[in-house]
């Protein structure tokens, strides 16, 4: 992006600072517009799950402008802040917890190669960022200088600082078993049928995926985990003394943290970018018959990634309608004695699968050899090496 | 022209490390508790950014991670719950200005010195230059393990074995470590 | 088991605080003198002939006539009358107990009757006596937790008293 | 009802970290109505629950001193206003104790349908609004949904759908408008199938069972000893309910009819083989055996209706005339506890031969279930109160009159 730019604007670094402008604007655009429709999709499937319409007069048949008419009131509601809430701290707190959420989309490809920042290690950083959410929440707790929201802080970072140790645990196995953090090529590895992707790899992935799925519903506060704004106990947790504009930025940071964990879900697990079916490999539309029919491709897998990321989302509303909510031990122990095992025991069931799969101990290990021999091995065999192995050598990029 | 020679590189290289000092002081500074931990937040994701910017994305997202994710939540943590009533604000006497300075100081005037009698200080590679050496995944996985995958083809054999790290060792120490802390934490705990 | 038997059964070790009784009344009753109350209850209980095992409510019952026509035609005398009804979930069989005190201790307006308390007991006469205190001022000895239980704790008089007058305000609200 | 800041039990101490005193209500979304709660936590544990009532105090037994028998039936619909009917058949059967009254068949009938069609009502908001402390909050939409026809039957009778004054002493303020048991019959065969939802959202659900089961455990011994009664001294395992075991007076109104006691007798329930079964974990006298008891009430109570609408149908002429609204009362006492939905709802009248009542008492069975609920909290977690008071299924109504 930042090369296209360059030779329109002079100055080089002009040129970077534009395309980090354009990749900023892009990202806020899809989290803004994701969080929109979700409050509408969170009104319409609770809806139907009580037997009930949801919004239908707002605008139009089904109530499409029931989020911004929601966005309006909160605009217009009052921000109040309690006589000795700590000034700083409680007008700072959503906004340190956006900034988490958001600052995660950085590293999320959304088509193949349409990623702001393509980092070798972007599970990693993901991990790391998401990790921050929990910041805006503690203090934003703390801030309000009542005791409920005190105690909705203390669960909430209890619970999310606990659950970051199986969510590590479950990403990890894709990672091993795809050989590389590098989303887009997490992606790329699972490419063609849906029975390449990475759940269907071997029964151990399998259930890595419910085990994540569970860590991420608690690490995200979502359903049957929602401790921190247990309203039958703490009133409304950290929120309670939050209304209005703030309120509605804490809640864009839980829908864009809700969405960020769906779409890292579809990438490692559900084939990121790739259909079920190659439809976009029979239609040519790949970057070598042209840049036209690559951009109509990485279009298609657009659309498949956020699509997969709202199923994921709406499941998480599926889950808060029907289910009641957990206590803090529960919470607790589900972490400890059922997430960390099982994620264990599924990183080395996956270890041992891979291992096998790839020929045991005289297998094809090519990726442990240094840089120099496999230059000289690839010029002496003129080429034919395995996608992963080239991809390895970060040489050809598709 | 002049906006040319302006590596936008150096900065944000500036910005960054200017928010990182001018927070680390804060925290200094500052006498409510509460205030103080949120400031080092601010001044420890700065020198992450510091990371990122240059290239080293793993370290930069270890740091967020260990540093801001993990430590920092504890430190929130023992905050929230001992800063109630009077306990919030403590004011920092006079003679321990005194004292903090002279030691603060001294210690100023050690790394400056260091930092400046380094001989080729070079600046940092640009981008484009950083991009060429990926530090993907596998290397950075075998220097976990102590195998240098960089420097396997060194001349002489002699330093060959020196590449060998002990990193795996460490981090086996370091397991050991935390098992005898939680058995510490656990016999330690208050009898309810 | 019915009240004539009750009757015989408490009367045969404990007849010195049996002061009367009406078997014919719609709720058959037995009159207790107040200080044998925490006895016959005791009484009433343990033996397994009896095992009144749930004591359902107290009430205090207020017989005064505030304007002094009225009073004349009256043929009761003022008194303060505590009802407990009591059954037993094994014998399947009810009885009332009645305790009749004086509207004001030693006739000094203002003193609260004294009776013990039965909470020791039955644990639900704790709440329940609380709220004869609270309404009908009468004072319970021995009471785990005696504070108002309905109205407010700095409430100043007994509602449910005959002669009781409103006060005119609380806290700056109005109550009349 | 203030209490001041110097009241021993509620200063805060300033730097004591451990313990934490915090005020659930009275205005706190999971305590039905106007309850406060002052919770002693040390951390998440609750070491000792102090309920503060007499917020909705509004003197109904003083009332009673100055209105006539008849007067009083609209108080007693805002004793316990989720099931008015239940209250007014208590009020109305004690006056009838009192005069001394026979009512004829068509009249019973009457009141049995009405008692039974308020105990489904009542026991659909407990169960729905224990789903909302616990956090889900779909089944209270599918337990109002169903609540709002019976509401509409009761608005058919009587004009009201929640202050009804329909059972008044001496019988019905009026007898049942024609079509009225066929809009009856059809609500209660349409509603089996809301129940099972009800059972498979809440009863059988994996996270409802690990919130409730052995939590807030009452013996039976504690139950009886704190004057606990209704589903929460069923819950215990007291084989004991009002319908069967009660007075002479009120037993003949259910004589008759074939329904069998809710109530886990030494762990099993009576034919409980086409009931939901009883989880593991469930300890007998536990939060889930108090709301299951309620829930296997709710089908109990729709073949009693049903029961009742035969014999209704077998009957003919006026259902009771009502007594005058200056009806003279005798000297005399009169006492009588009925199974409401809540537990047993006492009410006492002193008559003294004028019209207006010398003494008027209500015995709230929410009351005493109430009083036993520090017993049942201490030692908890702060996320088992709500679990345990939403069990009791209070009416603060009711207990502060």
């Amino acid at each position: 992006m930042a090369e296209f730019l360059a030779d329109y604007l002079s100055p080089p670094w002009v040129a970077e600072l534009a395309a980090a402008g354009v990749h900023c604007a892009l990202l806020l655009a899809l989290v803004l517009t994701a969080a929109a429709a979700f409050t509408w999709a969170e009104r319409k499937v609770s809806g139907r799950i009580q037997d009930r319409l949801g919004p239908t007069r707002v605008g139009g048949r089904f109530g499409w402008l029931q989020s911004p008419a929601d966005g309006l009131k909160l605009l217009a509601k009052e921000d109040l802040m309690p006589k000795d809430a700590d000034a700083m701290l409680f007008r700072l707190a959503p906004y340190l917890s956006f900034c988490a959420s958001f600052a995660v989309f950085v590293a999320l490809p959304l088509g193949d190669n349409w990623v702001s920042l393509r980092m070798s290690t972007g599970v990693f950083f993901f991990l790391a960022v998401a990790g921050l959410e929990v910041f805006g929440v503690i203090l934003g707790g703390y801030a309000s200088s009542s005791k409920w929201s005190l105690f909705g802080a203390m669960r909430e970072a209890a619970q999310v600082v606990s659950y970051e140790v199986p969510l590590a645990m479950c990403v990890v196995v894709p990672v091993m078993v795809a050989g590389t953090m590098d989303l887009v090529a997490i992606g790329e590895h699972q490419s063609g049928w849906f029975g390449n992707w990475l759940i269907f790899h071997d029964p151990f992935t399998l259930l890595t995926f419910f085990v994540y799925l569970t860590c991420a519903v608690a690490s995200v506060n979502r359903a049957p985990f929602d401790l921190a704004e247990a309203e039958s106990e703490l009133v409304a947790g950290f929120l309670t003394e939050y209304s209005g504009f703030r309120w509605s930025i804490f809640f864009m940071a839980e829908y864009a943290s809700m969405l960020a964990v769906s779409i890292l879900a579809s990438i490692l697990f559900f084939g990121g970018d790739n259909g079920p079916i190659p439809v976009a490999g029979w239609l040519g539309l790949t970057h070598r018959t042209g840049p036209l029919a690559g951009y109509l491709g990485n279009l298609l897998g657009m659309v498949n990634i956020l699509t997969k990321g709202t199923l994921g989302v709406i499941f998480m509303m599926w889950l808060r309608w029907t289910l009641p909510r957990l206590r803090i031990d529960q919470v607790l122990t589900t972490c400890l004695k059922y997430c960390i095992p099982l994620a264990a025991a599924m990183f080395v069931g996956a270890m041992l699968w891979t291992f096998v799969e790839r020929g045991g101990f005289s297998g094809d290990w090519s990726i442990f050899r240094s840089e120099s021999d496999l230059r000289e091995e690839a010029s002496a065999e003129n080429m034919d090496l395995s996608p992963s192995v080239a991809h390895e050598r970060g040489g050809l990029s598709p | 022209m002049m906006l040319d020679a302006i590596n936008w590189h150096s900065c944000f290289f500036l910005l960054f490390a200017a928010i990182a000092c001018s927070f680390a002081v804060a925290v200094v500074v500052s006498s409510n508790v509460v205030r103080m931990a949120f400031y080092l937040i601010v001044s420890l994701a700065s020198v992450a950014a510091l990371f990122f910017l240059a290239g080293a994305e793993f370290v930069g997202a270890m740091q967020l991670m260990i540093y801001v994710g993990g430590t920092l939540v504890l430190l929130a943590f023992g905050v929230m719950l001992t800063a109630r009533g009077p306990l919030v604000s403590i004011p920092t006497g006079g003679g321990q200005w005194i004292l903090a300075t002279i030691v603060g100081g001294s210690l100023l005037v050690v790394l400056v010195q260091t930092a400046l009698s380094v001989g080729d200080w070079r600046g940092p590679t640009t981008p484009q230059a950083a991009a060429e050496q990926p530090a993907n995944a596998p290397p950075l996985g075998l220097a976990m393990l102590g195998v240098r995958a960089d420097q396997l083809d060194e001349s002489n054999p002699r330093r060959r074995e020196g590449m060998s790290g002990y990193l795996l060792p460490f981090e086996i120490v370091s397991v050991h470590l935390l098992v005898v802390l939680v058995g510490a934490a656990y016999l330690a705990r208050a009898k309810r | 088991m019915d009240a004539k038997s009750i009757l015989d059964e408490i009367g045969r070790d404990h007849a010195t605080w049996i002061v009367g009784s009406d078997l014919a009344a719609i709720d058959p009753w037995i009159e207790v003198a107040p200080d044998g109350l925490p006895e016959v209850c005791r009484v009433l209980r343990d033996w397994p002939a009896l095992r009144m095992n749930m004591l359902h409510c107290v009430t205090g019952v207020d017989y005064f006539e505030p304007d002094e026509k009225k009073a004349a035609k009256v043929d009761w005398q003022p008194r303060v009358e505590l009802i407990y009804h009591l059954s037993s979930l094994v014998h399947k069989h009810r009885i009332v107990l009645k305790v009749r005190l004086p509207r004001w201790k030693g006739g000094v307006e203002g003193a609260l009757p004294e009776v013990p308390s039965v909470a020791g007991i039955w644990s639900t006469a704790a709440w329940h006596e609380r709220e004869v205190f609270d309404l009908m001022g009468v004072r319970f000895t021995g009471h785990p937790d005696p504070r108002r239980i309905l109205c407010p704790e700095d409430w100043q008089g007994h509602p449910l008293r005959k002669d009781y007058q409103p006060p005119s305000e609380y806290h700056g609200i109005r109550v009349k | 009802m203030t209490t001041e800041r110097n009241e021993p039990m509620l200063v805060e101490q300033d730097v004591h970290t451990d313990e934490l005193l915090i005020n659930m209500g009275p205005q706190h979304p999971s305590t039905h109505g106007v309850l406060r709660l002052v919770l002693r936590t040390d951390g998440e544990v609750v070491s000792e629950v102090v309920p503060h009532i007499g917020y909705l105090h509004r003197s109904a037994e003083k009332i009673g001193e100055n209105v006539s028998a008849r007067q009083w039936v609209p108080y007693t619909d805002r004793l316990d206003y989720l099931a008015a009917m239940n209250m007014n058949l208590g009020w109305a059967m004690t006056v009838e104790k009192l005069l001394g009254l026979e009512l004829p068949e068509r009249a019973k009938a009457v009141r049995v349908i009405m008692a039974e069609l308020g105990r489904i009502s009542s026991h659909l908001v407990a169960a729905g609004t224990y789903g909302l402390d616990l956090g889900s909050f779909t089944p209270f939409l599918y337990a109002f949904r169903e609540r709002e026809k019976i509401l509409d039957l009761f608005e058919a009778a009587c004009g009201a759908r929640l202050t009804c004054s329909y059972i008044v002493p001496g019988g019905v303020t009026a007898d049942l408008p024609p079509g009225w048991l066929e809009q009856c019959e059809a609500f209660l065969d349409q509603f089996m199938p809301t129940v099972d939802d009800l059972h498979a959202v809440l009863t059988n659900n994996a996270i409802f069972i690990r919130r409730t089961a052995a939590v807030g455990v009452l013996s039976a011994e504690t139950a009886i000893d704190y004057g606990c009664t209704g589903p929460v001294l069923r819950g215990s395992g007291v084989d004991w309910d009002l319908r069967r075991d009660g007075e002479p007076r009120y037993r003949e109104l259910y004589a008759g009819y074939r329904f069998d006691v809710i109530a886990p007798v030494d762990g099993r329930y009576p034919n409980a083989q086409n009931y939901p079964p009883v989880p593991r974990e469930a300890v007998v006298g536990d939060s889930w055996h108090r709301y299951y008891v309620r829930m296997i009430e709710v089908i109990q109570s729709m073949s009693l209706v049903r029961q009742a609408i035969e014999r209704y149908r077998r009957t003919d002429g006026p259902p009771g005339t009502p007594i005058k609204v200056a009806e003279r009362l005798p000297k005399g006492e009169a006492y009588l506890e009925t199974e409401a939905p809540k537990g047993q709802m006492g009410f006492m009248v002193i008559g003294d031969g004028t019209k207006v009542p010398w003494r008027v008492r209500a015995r709230s069975s929410c009351f005493s279930n109430l009083s036993v609920a520090p017993v049942l909290c201490r030692g908890g977690l702060v996320a088992d109160v709500p679990a345990v008071i939403g069990s009791l299924d209070l009416v603060l109504g009711e207990i502060d009159r």
